[in-house]
């Protein structure tokens, strides 16, 4: 894969990134990344964890 | 929380005060647990007591008498003389203020310190049999448990320590005097360490390894700077042989080795060190009463966690398998057992464990090597910059070695770093960081590098590898 | 192009060869662009004829030296005898090595060198001034022109540097036996660095600030590091002292200074050297005819570009106003102006420039201190890592000093660094890249950091501004 953050099944994004994902629950290799060639940055992370509740609203509504 | 008469009881036992054990211990209370340490031997473990410590602190002085006799290039003359008990106090003054050190820090953050060696009951308390005559011993009851009984010299056959002859690594680094001639079984990181230590101090060394090459796991490239420099420093190295025995003769000893073919050499000696190597210490605890199993090599399986077989038990330093046993590598992993305990979002998922290796000169590694990054799926693109095009290795007189960086030539994210030179071991932090940044190439060209310094050569590193390096030739 | 019979032309013509015009004429080349450098005096500039490079290989060999014959604490006893005319000699050749370097890499990438002083005859165009008897003069015209004429010593009034008692810092780094007696006038970087050396090869020391501290730019418990040392190291400081006149007497001279009263203090010695601070050099060149001016101090104004007023003509270095005057600073302009000349998405944007002072022990810096975070609008949260508490230093025998970090409390990101101790200036580095790549604290405490480096200092400190530090008491 290319440009996505994420090559030789890595995801490459800072460690306080890292841990934000897995404080707010988010699969890192499924978001993609908006940094420089695919970074993954915090705001990403923010963002797939607010989308995946909102999925998660629609669904239960 | 008192449980009866005998037992007492904490939220996180730890066994085991090494770099492991007592990083987990702070870590552990700095989170508001009631944090229980056991150490049978001396706080600190093997790094400060008889590992990374002494053995720098060794190679500082070690370094100093031999630069300070071999500079008359820069005019200096001196034919300094070396007190080996003296420098062997200077050493112990190093480690006694550090381990006290640990001792004092582990009581301010509040650990309760228990001396003796802990066995498990079960998979909720441990015996521990206190040292002393007379002592008894008491039952611990826990939560959670974090194991950090870190690793041991492997002796091998015909070889016993107790023989004043015969060294282990600890009883190279207690030594008083200095051999006349020492014999060096095994060319891995510590073997070389201390062969270049004695040999700066004097000794007549001759290393003996089994396989083709000192410093196995290293690159060729990267051994080769060491190999030359250990050759200039007028050690002996022999490969394809293994130590078979050794017996007393006149003064001192010889040292017999078995050839491939059968063949046998003899080398004289002092004093025999044996260097081949550790393995875990995980038979001093009964682990199978909390239903903890080892692997077919000695080592406690984990997960991302640290988290053994058995949940409320963790294991982190030396005895964990898959990791590389260093002290670092023992400290990160029990920041993310005792934060884990806590329920930190946490995981072991450093993306760079650096590596360093004190031979003259120094190496430093972390990430990946190009033929790991193709390995992974990458690209590998590299870029290379000597130390002596580096003004700053020119004037402090030691321009031997390079920097590598290996980058992913789409992306351009930094992936590994081999580095053999001047302080080597500090350089690789930069690039640590950058790693588990997911830094790029650019990144690292476009930081501005302080001039003179060694550092520039990351940068220059960088610079080659995207093909616009300004004090090397590009490729 | 030939543009005529005696004038040549070129796309970039660059005006001096120090690290701000030879890494811009390298890098101009390397955009495919026809680049002509032109230099009067000796490749490389300041930095590497008589700043930078032979400071610090004088540095090497003086701590040497000294740290050898003070060492019988570790058990190293020598008495080490320094040949200063050695000294300088293999310091000169270092220095060689590297402007031959610079030399043959600008010839490698396709720079046309010139000797020669550069004037302008307009916007386009420059004459050349050949050194050499009867060498004439030549035409340059060019589309682009980057000006890096750096920066020469400032004089004071009563103190000429043709005299053979009273130095500048070139001349005392050109010295071939050492003065008994020295009287540094200045306690800035340049003088703190050359009274250390000096002090440790042998001199009795004085040195006289006008200020009331030395390092003036540092924060006082940074100084304060240095200023100790020196003390220990027998150096005599004295403050609100501006030197006034000397006078030879005896076998030596007597320099005078005055304070703020009015009073008057002498000093016996056998050199003076003057090292108040440098002034661009921006009248070599007749820079009205291109339509350029300087401002009130004499240095160029520029843009983000490294643009001057005159569109095509830029300026790097130490020639130019704002920023500080340091080699890895020009080297960074220079790229900057090349790769825009060159068309590339360049500007001079780094948020982190580091800087170093090689005095006992080094300092460096990076990014913003706390007082100036507090005025860039930030909550400063700082956090502290002593040497004396770090493993790595101790076993160096060098544990003055400290890190420290400075962010922003609410977001964590990274702001600056403070370093005073052993390394720093390779220390620095690790933080210049956290800046630049907007690294939080935490993504630097949690970066595994080898044991046992100087470098953990570093993830200490972040460690101890967030409150977790391992091996210092939190805040
Ligand atoms: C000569 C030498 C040089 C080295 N240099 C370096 C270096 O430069 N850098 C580096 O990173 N690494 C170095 N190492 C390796 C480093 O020492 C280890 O990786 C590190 O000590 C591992 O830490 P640990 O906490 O896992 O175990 P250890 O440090 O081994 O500590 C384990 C502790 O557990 C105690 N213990 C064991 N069983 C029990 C029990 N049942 N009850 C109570 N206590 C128990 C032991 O007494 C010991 O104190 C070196 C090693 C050697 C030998
Ligand atoms: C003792 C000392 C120690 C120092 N240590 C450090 C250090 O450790 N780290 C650091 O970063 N900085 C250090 N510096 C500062 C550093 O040397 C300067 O910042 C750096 O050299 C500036 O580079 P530059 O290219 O702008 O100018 P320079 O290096 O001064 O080069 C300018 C060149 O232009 C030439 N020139 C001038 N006018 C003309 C003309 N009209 N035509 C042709 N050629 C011309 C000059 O001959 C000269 O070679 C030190 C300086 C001194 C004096």
């Amino acid at each position: 894969a290319e440009d996505d953050g994420e090559s030789g099944g890595r995801v490459f994004a800072p460690p306080s990134v890292r841990r934000l994902a897995r404080e707010l629950g988010v699969d890192l290799s499924t978001v993609d990344g908006s940094g420089p060639s695919g970074r993954v940055t915090e705001g990403d992370v923010r963002a797939a964890a607010e989308s995946e509740s909102e999925a998660a609203a629609e669904t239960t509504d | 929380m008192v449980v009866g008469d005998i037992a007492t009881g904490t939220d996180v036992l730890v066994i085991g005060a090494g770099p492991g054990g007592y990083v987990a211990a702070i870590r552990a209370a700095q989170q508001g647990l009631d944090t229980t340490l056991v150490e049978r031997d001396a706080y600190g473990g093997t790094c400060l007591n008889y590992g990374c410590i002494p053995s720098k602190a060794l190679i500082t002085g070690s370094d100093l008498a031999h630069e300070a006799g071999h500079a008359e290039e820069m005019g200096i003359h001196a034919d300094p003389v070396v007190d080996m008990s003296q420098l062997r106090d200077w050493k112990d003054g190093v480690v006694d203020q550090l381990t006290g050190g640990v001792e004092k820090l582990c009581k301010a953050n509040g650990v309760n310190l228990v001396e003796g060696t802990a066995r498990f009951k079960d998979e909720n308390a441990v015996r521990i049999a206190h040292g002393g005559e007379g002592q008894g011993s008491e039952t611990i009851e826990f939560e959670h448990c974090i194991i950090a009984t870190g690793s041991r010299v492997i002796q091998i056959p015909g070889f016993e320590f107790e023989d004043e002859h015969v060294w282990s690594s600890r009883d190279a680094l207690a030594a008083d005097s200095i051999p006349d001639r020492l014999v060096v079984v095994g060319g891995g990181y510590i073997g070389m360490e201390l062969s270049t230590t004695f040999a700066k101090l004097g000794s007549d060394v001759t290393v003996v390894e089994m396989l083709d090459d000192i410093l196995p796991g290293y690159e060729s490239d990267v051994a080769r700077v060491v190999r030359q420099r250990a050759e200039d420093l007028g050690i002996d190295m022999h490969f394809g042989e293994g130590a078979s025995s050794w017996r007393e003769e006149d003064d001192g000893i010889i040292v017999t080795t078995e050839l491939e073919g059968g063949d046998e050499n003899e080398y004289r000696a002092d004093k025999v060190l044996v260097a081949v190597g550790r393995e875990p210490v995980a038979d001093t605890m009964e682990l199978e009463n909390a239903g903890i199993e080892t692997n077919e090599r000695g080592f406690i399986e984990v997960d991302d966690f640290r988290r053994t077989d058995t949940e409320n038990i963790y294991a982190v330093g030396d005895v964990v398998a898959d990791t590389p046993m260093l002290a670092h590598v023992a400290s990160k992993e029990g920041i993310v057992a005792a934060e884990h305990i806590a329920g930190e979002p946490v995981a072991f998922d450093s993306q760079a464990v650096p590596a360093a290796v004190f031979t003259d000169p120094e190496i430093g590694t972390v990430g990946m090597t190009e033929d790991e990054a193709e390995e992974a799926g990458f690209t590998p693109v590299v870029g290379q910059m000597p130390f002596r095009a580096s003004g700053r290795a020119l004037t402090t007189g030691h321009a031997d070695g390079f920097v590598r960086i290996v980058a992913d030539e789409n992306s351009g994210f930094v992936l590994g770093a081999q580095i053999v030179g001047p302080e080597a071991s500090e350089l690789v932090a930069e690039v640590a960081l950058a790693i588990e940044m997911g830094a790029t190439l650019e990144d690292i060209a476009s930081t501005i590098h302080t001039h003179p310094t060694l550092a520039e050569a990351v940068m220059e590193a960088a610079e080659n590898a995207l093909g616009q390096a300004i004090h090397t030739l590009n490729r």
